[in-house]
């Protein structure tokens, strides 16, 4: 079962990405983006990071991706739905990606991961690594942690065994996003403010 | 029940990963180059929580990969800004017009 | 504790007592599972189209329909998809074909998987998710993408308006929506939606709209920012008749037209029925010795009767909602876009996080009191939920490891906030 | 005296005499800035210059007087000297006879003759005949020496005071303070000092008000196409060089170390250059300031000598350390004698050796305390105009008037005597023969030109010359007190002579030639009184039975009556070279008395040589005459009752009073004040004589007539040739320095010119010749080697230009390939393992 989901949401993934490449309009990109964000959020829930995935579905695929149709439809009216790259470039990304791909892959198989588990169990206990499937007794229950540990507190880490000193959690960071934000969401709207009007040509 | 390893993950961050890259290299479309950069956070993303299960990352994968979406989503609000201004002063939203740089 | 409708039970009752193979029992328990979402799903909408049709007619001093399905005209629904069944399925040449077709399904499967998180009664829910509501929301903005991309793939400048309306007007909406419904979850202090309904039993006034000023200020809110989110009138901008023909679903005929509207009434129940779990005390009907009386019970029979009670009640709450819906929209005028605008971001949006600090503020300063100055027990409540929702191994952790964060770890819930003691 | 009492004064005066010292320095700051300022503040001055700069130095002076005269009266108070006007009355020689005769119990008057150190307070040793050691004695004993006061009474020597104003620096165990020491000299001095000045200031208000303008036309400053000289005028400027000539003078004086003493001894000396050069676009007032300066470094070079081997040997500077607070160091005058202030010489085979008291078995050779003190005495020589280095006195009368007066009476010139009566427990009798015979030698010269000289000013001061020849004479012969005595009287008359002839030069303005003045009696009858007594005063002359004279006639009886004890003393040692030394102050009174009454004659007496002066000739202003009238006064009376040599007496060193012998080098006897009473009549009747037949035989030259001076000058033609060039000293000079330094000088040119310059251009051609080749290497290589960087980098960077394209799907492309071929290198480089 676990495995099929995987075949699901990975093909689903990979082919999304895929299409986004090739596809030359950029709607279409979109979507297609969309599918491979959304079953990305499938592989977060399969990987019993719940939170994660929700939050991929509502900001990326909810926010981030409405975002760039909006743009797409502000901008890119016309002629520019389609603008076309040259073939050549197209190999040649594509010759280079193929390497890039090829190298990660092979770094990914050539490391010995049962004994780098093996070691991790030694080393940590066996509990982080021995979770059984999707929607098991306790998992995917991240939501509390995380936020926890956003406000500073670890439970998974504070409550676990031989842990005399509490962690500091992800408050600071935290609030350097919030305030990064803020940053963000007044930038953003100062850029993209209406400073004149442009006249675009007839012909278009 | 046979479990997936960490390396299937791996393996479709590396795709997610590597598309992303050759989108941001292909694509002439301002928007598509942002979509790749999307991907590309995407496959980071993956290797984030695949790590998180099956490494002892625990929960700080998964928050890496929480700031990664967040940063994501403020990276995508202020490109699209420059995205709209640029078509603004260019007309076009090709990217291979906005060479003024160039050496 | 173990969801009800999950797919490990059906499949491995059939597997374990039947002796079926793996994957048969599975595809069965897929079967059956689509089977009653399709039930379930196709119900609401065919009544909410028929209700509409009834109350729209009464309201506007008429009968509606009345002739299919005897006196009540309750077969009308059934007709309408008939005959849209039997329209033709055309699209423009100007469409973008492969996103036309894809797009009414996108938003039908939003609005619908939306669906498996919510509890339709005590433990009756799909998938009981620690972050249920936040998922829900998040599916449900799905919808939004969808209608966009109609309004985009259809080649005709009124879907585009439409669809560009529907993008301005959901994005903006989320915010206040996010923001008053997150008011109930730093009350319950759990985004699992079974927990926050949990969290309402007993009697009425545990009920989260009768919490504090806040909270019922911020269930009209909610109701409100609902109703845009829902494209309901008077917010229906994306599919004004009068101006855009029919906006995002102008080209769109037939099942794939259909579609669009099942999606919409879906969608209003759900919202409701959201609307009903986070404030309105969910399926508890309010009246604290008949809920207890089920629950305490030892029967599984009388449980099992207690659930459906509470379904029962939850489907009349959220009917109500819908009828207020379809009551609002008959009765407002629609609004400019601008005016929808500014409604959001100029009224409801500090009016949310004005109710949203003043929620937090009143937990901090008068904990576990309601609005009436009751003790609300919540504390209990949460701990209780608390200690259901968390696996014993925690529990077993804390006892040995840190025998004083327990304590900090139930206030740390029952207050949502940070005490300092905790570190 | 008790030791409370005895620091409770020392530090009275010490403030009341700093401050009277300071005070001038506080108006010479002030009048230098102020003075310049004033006149742009005052727009009511029309273009004249306010006397505010004056007013303010009169102030500062006049004040530093009444402080002076304060101090004085609280040490004459609290010292409780008992002055016996009659203990050294000519008249009382026989009462001193028996005094001796009766041993020290006699407390009248007996022991301020007997020898006591200053600094071993008392004549205690008189009655502790065991002794104390000297290192101790010095100090440590003020408490159970106070009975000794009591009983002394008439002790002088208590009433020194000495300590530190405030540590400059203390480099190793060089040790530079500003010091003071007090005694009744140094309070004398003070009053004098500022009484002078202040009657000076005063004068100088008057006499250089022509000053007070914006165009002062100065006549004796031609400028090509025969105009004069203008300029603004500098009457601001003036008084500021005064109050800093008085600052420094009283800085001497108050100064309780020797290296003090040199600073200011310097400051004097600038001051003086600058005042004498105060016209300084005369060519003779720059000259005669720059003769001033280098014939006083001439001296000073002497005294830098004697520093240094002070300093050497003895290791301090200071005179004396009676401050309890500092117990353990002692001065100069401590080291160098006893109690009973005899020197501790010891023969070795070396030669003779001086031990040294109190400073940890020091000893000095007898030969080079006699250097030390001939250098010391080299500065006086300088300072006070002695034999050698005469020449620069007469041409410092470029200067105006009144810094003449100050500079011949009070200040400067007084410096040297008095130096040289302050240090007086360091000079060797070998030193005091030296002083004694410069004296003698500069008394005679100064008188001579004195004779011949016809500018009032310059027959003034060849008189100061002879006069201080008169004091060192004195000082030499161990008259100590005769020599102060007759500075003190002598800088009263003095000062009042310069300033009548400031008062004549004025009203004749700015004639200075006696052969064209003449009756002038008649038209400045105060000034003309004023300057009689001056004259009369110097000369010496008194009413032989009643012995009432005016000021001058006592000091000057007091300086041949020791120059005749020391003649008589020493007969038999150094035979017929003692001669000399009372037979030449003795002619020098009677020429002194001459031309003295000829200056009085040929001014104020007989007719009026040149109508155009005398028409013009007038009295002069109440402020000028005032200060006459205030320094006659003085001059008649300063030295009646002999009140005035008691108090310098109080002073007076240790060993002088008993006299003494030494046959070190020379056999010398010191006349004791015994035998200089002895002689005093005589002496006195001698010198009375001498002056009267000079006054006579002036009044025969040059008011009745009776002779004419020009024929007297025809006949003896070679003589007042000789005379009137000044013992053809200048010319010596020139001669002796002058010439050969030119020639050298010339010589020095040419080697430069010649040699140095040759060697210096083939230096810079070779330097050239080296610079143009490399500038030729740099040229080529360096710059060619830059130029290749340059053009390299910038070829490679043109050819990376290409690079930057601008596209930013290229630089995806460059990052991913770049990312790849580092983990191709890490591959590479760091296999797994």
């Amino acid at each position: 079962m676990e495995m099929f989901l995987f075949t699901v949401f990975a093909a689903a993934a990979c082919g999304g990405a895929i299409a986004v490449v090739l596809s030359q309009n950029v709607v279409r990109m979109a979507f297609y983006l969309v599918i491979s964000l959304g079953s990305t959020a499938g592989l977060f829930f399969m990987l019993s990071a719940d939170f994660v995935g929700a939050t991929q579905l509502l900001i990326y695929v909810g926010g981030t991706v409405v975002l760039l149709i909006f743009g797409v439809m502000l901008t890119a009216s016309g002629p520019f739905l389609t603008i076309k790259s040259s073939p050549g470039s197209m190999v040649l990304a594509i010759a280079v990606g193929a390497c890039f791909l090829m190298m990660v892959v092979g770094t990914v198989l050539q490391v010995d991961w049962d004994g780098n588990a093996a070691r991790l169990e030694g080393q940590y206990g066996a509990s982080s690594l021995d979770r059984p499937g999707y929607n098991q007794h306790g998992e995917g229950h991240t939501t509390r942690s995380i936020g926890t540990a956003l406000l500073g507190a670890r439970f998974d880490k504070d409550l676990g065994k031989n842990r005399e000193q509490p962690s500091t959690g992800y408050l600071l960071p935290f609030e350097i996003v919030s305030v990064h934000l803020l940053v963000v969401l007044i930038g953003a709207a100062y850029l993209a403010r209406a400073k004149r009007r442009v006249h675009v040509p007839s012909e278009f | 029940m046979e479990g997936v390893g960490v390396q299937g993950y791996l393996a479709v961050g590396a795709v997610l990963f590597v598309c992303g890259v050759i989108c941001m290299a292909t694509k002439r479309n301002g928007i598509g180059v942002l979509m790749g950069v999307e991907l590309v956070l995407n496959g980071a993303n993956v290797n984030f929580v695949a790590f998180s299960k099956f490494g002892p990352l625990g929960l700080d994968g998964q928050i890496a990969s929480l700031f990664v979406i967040v940063l994501a989503a403020a990276e995508a609000a202020v490109a699209l800004a420059i995205a709209l201004n640029f078509y603004n002063n260019h007309l076009t939203i090709d990217v291979d017009r906005a060479n003024e740089l160039q050496g | 504790m173990m969801p009800l409708l999950a797919a490990e039970t059906i499949s491995d009752y059939l597997t374990d007592e039947w002796g079926w193979t793996h994957v048969a029992a599975l595809a069965s328990a897929a079967m059956v599972h689509v089977a009653l979402l399709g039930a379930f799903f196709g119900l609401p909408a065919f009544a909410g189209i028929w209700a509409e049709r009834k109350v729209s007619g009464r309201i506007q001093d008429r009968l509606g329909p009345t002739r299919t399905g005897g006196r009540f005209g309750w077969l009308q629904s059934l007709a309408d998809g008939i005959k849209l069944l039997q329209k033709e399925d055309l699209w423009p040449n100007a469409a973008d074909s492969m996103l036309f077709r894809v797009a009414p399904y996108i938003v039908v499967i939003a609005s619908f998987t939306a669906f498996l998180f919510l509890p339709f009664s005590d433990n009756w829910v799909a998938m009981s998710l620690d972050v249920g509501l936040f998922l829900a929301l998040a599916i449900l903005s799905l919808e939004v993408l969808g209608i966009i991309l109609a309004g985009y793939s259809s080649g005709s400048k009124w879907s585009l308006f439409g669809g560009m309306r529907e993008a301005a007007q959901m994005v903006s909406y989320e915010v206040p929506l996010g923001i008053t419904a997150v008011i109930p979850v730093l009350i319950a202090g759990s985004m699992n939606l079974n927990e926050i309904g949990r969290m309402q039993s007993g009697w009425f006034w545990n009920w989260f709209i009768f919490r504090d000023p806040f909270t019922m200020l911020a269930f009209f809110v909610f109701f409100t920012v609902t109703l845009a989110s829902n494209k309901r009138a008077p917010f229906d901008l994306a599919e004004a008749e009068s101006e855009l023909v029919g906006g995002f679903h102008t080209e769109y005929s037939g099942f794939r037209w259909s579609l669009f509207f099942l999606a919409e009434y879906a969608s209003m129940y759900f919202v409701s029925a959201l609307g009903v779990i986070l404030f309105l005390g969910g399926w508890w009907t309010g009246i604290a010795p008949i809920d207890d009386f089920f629950r305490t019970n030892d029967s599984w029979v009388v449980n099992y009767l207690g659930n459906v009670l509470g379904f029962a009640v939850l489907l009349i709450k959220s009917s109500k909602l819908v009828f207020l819906q379809i009551w609002i929209r008959w009765t407002l005028p629609r609004l400019r876009i601008d005016q929808v605008m500014t409604t959001c971001l100029k009224y409801l949006v500090p009016i949310s996080c004005f109710l949203f600090l003043g929620a937090t503020a009143h937990s901090v300063m008068l904990p576990g009191k309601s609005f009436f100055f009751i003790d609300s027990g919540l504390g209990n409540r949460a701990a209780e939920a608390a200690v259901i929702a968390e696996p014993a191994q925690s529990e077993s952790e804390v006892s040995v490891a840190h025998p004083k964060d327990a304590d900090s770890r139930l206030a740390l819930t029952a207050n949502s906030t940070v005490s300092e003691e905790e570190h | 005296m008790t030791p409370e009492t005895y620091i409770q004064t020392g530090t009275t005066l010490k403030w009341l005499l700093g401050l009277a010292w300071l005070l001038p320095l506080v108006g010479f700051c002030i009048e230098i800035y102020g003075g310049h300022w004033g006149r742009r503040l005052d727009p009511a001055s029309n273009g004249k210059k306010v006397k505010l700069a004056a007013y303010m130095a009169v102030f500062c002076i006049g004040t530093g007087f009444l402080l002076s005269l304060s101090a004085f009266v609280i040490w004459k108070g609290a010292t409780d000297v008992q002055l016996v006007a009659a203990a050294h009355d000519a008249e009382h020689g026989d009462a001193h006879d028996s005094d001796h005769a009766g041993g020290h119990d006699d407390h009248e008057g007996h022991h301020a003759d007997e020898g006591h150190d200053h600094e071993h307070a008392g004549g205690h040793d008189h009655d502790d005949a065991d002794g104390h050691s000297h290192e101790g004695e010095a100090r440590g004993q003020s408490p159970d020496e106070s009975e000794h006061h009591e009983e002394h009474g008439n002790d002088p020597y208590a009433a020194a005071f000495s300590g530190t104003f405030y540590e400059l620096a203390h480099f190793g165990k060089l040790r530079i303070a500003i010091d003071y020491y007090i005694d009744g000299l140094t309070l004398l001095m003070f009053c004098m000092v500022t009484l002078i000045a202040t009657c000076i200031h005063v004068f100088a208000i008057g006499y250089m008000s022509d000053e007070l303008t914006e165009d002062y036309e100065d006549h004796f400053v031609h400028l090509p196409g025969g105009k004069h000289f203008h300029r603004p005028g500098r009457f601001y400027r003036f008084f500021a060089f005064l109050s800093l000539f008085s600052f420094s003078m009283l800085g001497l004086v108050l100064a309780g170390n020797i290296f003090q003493v040199f600073v200011f001894w310097e400051l004097v000396g600038v001051c003086s250059y600058l005042l004498i050069g105060f016209y300084v676009e005369r060519h003779s007032a720059s000259t005669a300031a720059n003769k001033a300066f280098i014939m006083n470094r001439v001296g000073d070079f002497g005294f830098l000598i004697g520093l240094m081997i002070l300093w050497t040997y003895f290791g301090t500077f200071q005179f004396a350390n009676t401050d309890p607070a500092s117990a353990g160091e002692v001065g100069l005058f401590q080291m160098v004698r006893d109690a009973d202030g005899h020197l501790d010489v010891a023969e070795t085979e070396e030669g003779s050796i001086v031990s040294l008291h109190g400073g940890e078995g020091r000893t000095i050779p007898y030969w080079l305390l006699i250097a030390a003190g001939i250098g010391i005495f080299g500065g006086c020589i300088g300072k006070s105009a002695q034999f050698p280095l005469q020449p620069w006195l007469p041409d410092a009368m470029e200067g105006p008037t009144p810094v003449s007066a100050l500079v011949h009476s009070a200040t400067m010139v007084a410096a040297g005597v008095y130096l040289t009566g302050r240090f007086y427990p360091m000079f060797t009798p070998e030193v005091l023969l030296t002083i004694a015979y410069i004296g003698c030698i500069t008394l005679f010269i100064g008188a001579t030109i004195a004779i011949v000289a016809t500018d009032i000013k310059r027959v003034l001061a060849y008189s100061t010359i002879s006069q201080l020849g008169y004091m060192m004479l004195a000082l030499g012969v161990g008259g100590w007190v005769a020599g102060l005595y007759h500075l003190i009287t002598h800088a009263f008359f003095k000062s009042l002579m310069f300033l009548c002839s400031g008062s004549v030069i004025h009203g004749c303005h700015h004639e200075q030639e006696m052969t064209k003045m003449g009756g002038l009696y008649k038209k400045m009858p105060i000034t003309a009184i004023a300057m009689l007594i001056g004259v009369v005063a110097i000369s010496g002359l008194a009413i032989p039975i009643l012995n009432v004279g005016l000021s001058g006639f006592y000091s000057k009886d007091a300086i041949v009556a020791s120059a005749l004890a020391f003649m008589s003393g020493n007969r038999d040692t150094i035979s017929f070279f003692a001669i000399p030394l009372f037979v030449m102050p003795l002619v020098t009174a009677g020429i002194t008395a001459f031309y003295m009454f000829r200056l009085w004659f040929m001014t104020f007496a007989g007719p009026p040589k040149d109508h155009h002066v005398y028409d013009h000739a007038h009295e002069s202003p109440s402020v000028m005459t005032l200060p006459l009238i205030v320094l006659s006064v003085f001059a008649i009376g300063c030295a009646w009752f002999g009140i005035l040599e008691n108090w310098i007496l109080t002073a007076e060193p240790a060993h002088v009073a008993v006299g003494g012998t030494s046959a070190h080098h020379v056999a010398l006897s010191m006349p004791s004040h015994h035998a200089i009473h002895g002689v005093h009549h005589t002496a006195g009747i001698a010198a009375l004589f001498a002056a009267v037949v000079g006054a006579a035989l002036s009044a025969v030259f040059y008011w009745k007539g009776l002779v004419d001076p020009n024929l007297v000058k025809r006949s003896f033609a070679g003589v007042h040739h000789f005379l009137v060039e000044k013992w053809q000293f200048d010319n010596l000079y020139d001669a002796m320095f002058v010439r050969p330094v030119h020639i050298v000088a010339r010589w020095c040119t040419a080697f430069d010119k010649n040699v140095l310059d040759a060697f210096l251009h083939w230096l810079s051609r070779l330097t050239l010749a080296t610079s143009s080749w490399d500038r030729k290497f740099d040229e080529t290589f360096v710059d060619g080697l830059v130029n290749l960087v340059g053009s390299s980098t910038y070829k490679v960077g043109r050819s990376l230009q290409t690079v930057q394209t601008g596209s930013l799907r290229l630089y995806v492309m460059f990052i991913a390939l770049g990312v790849m071929a580092l983990f191709g290198l890490l591959f590479m480089f760091f296999p797994s393992a």
